[in-house]
């Protein structure tokens, strides 16, 4: 059984570096930008199918992907964009993903609810809720039996919590001690519901039940994410599972064009006291960085997601031919048709 | 004359209208009570039967469909919302082990009047998650009806007879037709296993059923043109099919095309191609053709998705082919 | 929220009058003869198939069971002949079920795995394990909705705790205030395997967590199962889910013709000490019981299950052409093939 | 040379040998690794190789597939063993969503080298939750294949090629077929697709997998007697099946009864039929006939099973009536 990771001294949100701090500022304004220019171009029509972005939630990407390794793999969700991001996919292969083109990550076959880096453990977000816990569970079984090192998150929704998946991974981690990170990602709603209302347990109850570590942080608070993650993601490299719940806030509807009825005015009204963003910027204004240091934090993001979204809109649809041949892995063995 | 309804409205209201008819009738769902349903299938009718008969569930659907079984044994008629088709991979058990199987492998003591709605199909770009077209496995599974209403008058009538029949019925809906405009008539008779002749012909007969029947129409409007009159069978049920209008439209035409938006290969369209060449094999001039989706997941980006959709071009060709 | 069942004040378990416990007592007796007759007719080849015994376990379906109304309802697992029997089937029906003849309670299709008596509420013994929760969970529904004044009860063993059915129902369970116990029979064993190398978890810890009451109780004693089930039953009826954790022992293997090697020589031999049997039969002696009147009781069961068994001989084996009638019932509604 | 072996132990000899191969091979399942497995397909391989690669799980099916294709993007080839086939009903999400579409849906970027294995099938009296053959629903998914081993030799060569295979592959067993004895050959071909012809003849092709292969055999005895030569292609994969094998035979024999012990209806012979019926059209000199199980649970009873179950007597009718 892992050790309680409440005994644990951890490490004071406050003393992260300023340039670690800016470093995942950066991160989030490049998810804000991202998602802000997606919902755009969604309005617009440039985007096929349907998005879920991750507006005021950008500081659980920022925070704990920040807290992995390079060994380290994780799965995400529906509403993925910030954990790629975070993990540092290339912009131009995500604009060319999620806007179904050839030159797309996943060749603009998946899109926003299927965006994958293999390269950098990220094992796709998902469309079918609470699937990435067993994935992640697995991830972390191969982690521990190669002896990679590595440990592997599991992102999931509050809503997701209602899937007999998290009852089945927190076991099977809990029982096998496997590295993993359980973060769940609590925005209080599930589609259109309060998750109030669909679910009766909470994590850190449920995390005691199987003996597994809980933590619940702040999510809108960058640097206490930061440094919660980081304390999980070491204590579970060698000591078996933990849970992280973050409490943060979906900005947006549930699908870009939701109009969100649904939703208290109140509600939305009050997002924006807890940015996630503003936060983070006021944190570092008052460690003495420089209001234009920020603004130019921004210039330069957006003019990363520029040049990316041009590259993504000159890029080609891609080939249904090309598209067939990876159904299949080609193999020496025998083939048939 | 009533206003034209939406195919998404027929179906809210044959719910309602059923839970008005029988107190036994429920439903259950994601989102289905208070927000009136992910695609607004179940507008309105929390208002008006209640929080009891109209419920919002977790995202649960393993246990939720196996709540729907128990209810169905305990004397309701529970309408299970499965959001998408894709997601009825985590309710297998429920549906094939437990509600198929209870009447018959409790000695014909029960039924299980329930409905399990689900929708299929592409066409919105939502990708291979959220597209699968899975109907061939239910209608593999003895115990289970399979129904997909293609139009929007079935689309109330057919989930009418679905909630009446005592066993468990699959009903499919295409999420491409939601928006679809048409008439009902809340007094059509409410059947099981009879499919309609959507258009009358003599030289080939194309069998579909869904979304599908669209892309048939359109053929069978290009063929016209070219002299070459095509019946069109809307299938309807699935399990079970109507092997009497199938064989009689083919003891007509002697060729027949079996179109469908599900993937081809171990498709529906397979076991009707199959019983056609065996039991219609002497009526038979040609081929047995069809055509369905490739082998292949549906993908998400417009160029894939639209090259994977069957549509009117192959059945056009299809059929050109069992006349060449 | 249902309110906490500690709270409730217990009936002593040496409270229950002395008929009742002989009644608990006979029909404890009777799953005992049976279940000791099948294993016999088993290794005598005369039933078809594999069979799960109870034999040790039959204070709980005594107890469980016995606390149940006309109006409730349950559903059981693979090793179900004990709930089945408690309730009250014709023992003939019975028999010739798992004989799988024609006369079988269903007509010889489930055999042993899927004895079913609707009539009585049986909502089944199932091949699947863990799925009896889901169908009890939905039955707890239709009592509420129809508001029939039933309870529905789940029995699962301790391996299947380990199935996400259980967290998706103690959720649904919860959050509906369903009229609803669930029943574990914890007998230590997961098919082959300790549970506790199999589930890291406890149920009074996954209880707490939906806020759904626990009790444990000595699952061989059967006042005690008795008086708890009565205590958890009724207050169901009003107040939403209750647990009850029966701790019990698999005298035989996972099923019969199991050899057990897993098994240590030293555990078998100590089962009998704990035997339900024996311990009933002890108390009822204490309270005045004649030895004869229980010697008595051990004949008359004898002979209802000879009568039971010579009925299921005699009876024919099913005829196929009648089965396939059952397939779908018979409807007006136009049908097809 | 080798005395013959069981099934059962020529399964765990492939696990065995594939383990040994290649430190990436991992197995997981319900009492695989202390009991040896539920059906001792994975006796001795605990000791073997240890209990971090032959790892005993809690019932937990769903997540226990789904953590095999986690583990299969993280460097493992994890081998899963689904106890009964019916309770694959548990897992579908992870096979059909997730481990199917991976490679696809993620342009390319990965392979999903893992396997299910799984017993189907009847013939112990198990019960209709315990008996069922759901093959089809695996073939019907692009990005996996499905492979039915029915000798002893194969039982060892398939589920090495499936092991070696960089993709998903199920590969159904027949709990029937555990006992049978038989030689294998460690280093025989590891074909992915490839079918077998078990017996030549000019007269008649029956195309069968699984254990009904030896019903198969046993018709065509008989109908040897009668001076009728049978051929017998053994499928062994159903996805991809082989066509080429079977087109041959059909071009050959000119007719053709397609065999097999899953419910006939939608099941894995529809396709080979519909797909002889429009490419091998011309070959045909009598409908395609098929023999499968009826349109109904499997019952429990002896009687019931037995009157189930496809046998060399439908068979022998079958080719009989194609030569009538
Ligand atoms: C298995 C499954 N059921 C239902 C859905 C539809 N769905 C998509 S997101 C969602 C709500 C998820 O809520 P939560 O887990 O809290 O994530 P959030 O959207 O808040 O990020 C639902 C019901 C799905 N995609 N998959
Ligand atoms: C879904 C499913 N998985 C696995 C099995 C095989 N199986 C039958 S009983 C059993 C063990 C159940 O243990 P428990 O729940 O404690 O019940 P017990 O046998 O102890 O009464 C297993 C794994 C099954 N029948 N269904
Ligand atoms: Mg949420
Ligand atoms: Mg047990």
């Amino acid at each position: 059984m892992p050790s309680s990771a409440a005994q644990a001294d951890p490490i004071p949100a406050n003393s992260i570096p300023t340039d670690r701090r800016l470093a995942l500022h950066r991160t989030m304004q490049t998810i804000r930008a991202t998602e802000t220019t997606l919902s755009r171009l969604f309005a617009d029509g440039e985007i096929p199918g349907f998005i879920h972005l991750s507006v005021g939630q950008e500081a659980v990407a920022a925070g704990v992907v920040g807290a992995l390794g390079p060994q380290d793999s994780f799965a995400t969700t529906h509403r993925g964009h910030g954990h790629v991001l975070a993990r540092g996919v290339r912009l131009d292969l995500f604009f060319k993903e999620i806007m179904g083109r050839a030159g797309g990550i996943c060749g603009g076959r998946g899109g926003s609810m299927h965006v994958a880096d293999l390269s950098l453990g990220v094992l796709g977000a998902n469309g079918i809720v609470g699937a990435g816990l067993p994935l992640a569970t697995g991830s972390a079984l191969a982690h521990q039996t190669r002896r990679t090192g590595g440990v592997a998150v599991a992102f999931f929704g509050d809503g997701a919590m209602a899937e007999g998946a998290l009852h089945e991974c927190l076991n099977m981690a809990a029982l096998w001690t496997l590295p993993m990170v359980f973060v769940c990602e609590n925005n209080g709603w599930s589609e259109f519901s309060p998750t109030s209302t669909q679910f009766a347990a909470t994590l850190d109850k449920l995390g005691a039940a199987f003996g597994v570590p809980h933590r619940r942080v702040d999510g809108n608070d960058v640097a206490a994410v930061a440094e919660a993650a980081a304390e999980v993601v070491e204590a579970a490299r060698g000591g078996g599972p933990r849970i992280l719940e973050c409490l943060t806030t979906r900005w947006h509807g549930h699908f870009e064009g939701d109009p969100q009825r649904y939703r208290n005015a109140d509600e939305i009204a009050g997002l924006p006291q807890n940015d996630p963003l503003r936060r983070s910027a006021e944190a570092l204004l008052a460690a003495g960085v420089e209001e234009s240091a920020l603004a130019a934090l921004v210039d330069s993001v957006d003019a990363e997601i520029r040049d990316a979204l041009e590259a993504a809109r000159a890029d080609a649809l891609p080939d249904a031919d090309a598209a067939f041949r990876d159904v299949y892995t080609p193999t020496t063995l025998t083939a048939g048709a | 004359m009533p206003k034209p309804l939406r195919y998404v409205n027929a179906v809210a209201q044959a719910l309602n209208d059923a839970m008005a008819a029988d107190p036994a009738v429920m439903l259950m769902g994601e989102d289905v009570a208070a927000a009136g349903g992910p695609f607004k299938a179940t507008r309105g009718l929390l208002d008006a039967h209640g929080p009891e008969r109209v419920r919002d569930t977790p995202i649960s659907e393993a246990s939720l469909v196996g709540a729907a079984v128990g209810a169905a044994l305990t004397g309701m008629k529970p309408v299970v919302e499965i959001m998408f088709m894709d997601f009825v991979t985590l309710a297998m058990d429920a549906v094939v082990n437990q509600a198929a199987k209870a009447r018959f492998m409790f000695g014909g003591q029960c039924s299980v009047p329930m409905v399990l709605r689900t929708p299929h199909g592409g066409g919105l770009n939502a990708g291979p998650q959220h597209s699968q077209c899975l109907e061939a496995w239910f209608a593999h599974i003895p115990g289970l009806r399979v129904v997909c209403p293609a139009t929007v008058a079935d689309a109330y009538s057919l989930l009418r007879a679905a909630i009446e029949a005592p066993d468990p019925v699959v009903v499919v809906e295409n999420k491409a037709l939601y928006a679809l405009q048409g008439d009902i008539d809340v007094n059509a008779p409410r059947e099981v296993g009879k499919a309609r002749i959507d258009r009358a012909g003599r030289d080939a007969t194309i069998v579909t059923y869904g979304a599908t029947l669209y892309a048939a129409r359109a053929a069978a409007d290009r063929l016209a043109a070219e002299g070459i009159e095509a019946e069109i069978i809307d299938l309807r049920w699935i399990q079970p099919w109507d092997e009497e209008a199938v064989f009689a439209s083919v003891a007509k035409t002697h060729r027949v095309v079996i179109a469908h938006e599900a993937v081809q290969a171990f498709g529906v369209g397979a076991e009707i191609a199959a019983r056609i060449a065996s039991d219609a094999f002497d009526d038979l001039d040609a081929p047995v053709l069809r055509v369905g989706a490739p082998f292949m997941p549906i993908a998400f980006a417009k160029t894939l998705e639209a090259a994977y959709l069957p549509d009117a071009d192959r059945i056009v060709a299809a059929v050109k082919s069992t006349l060449a």
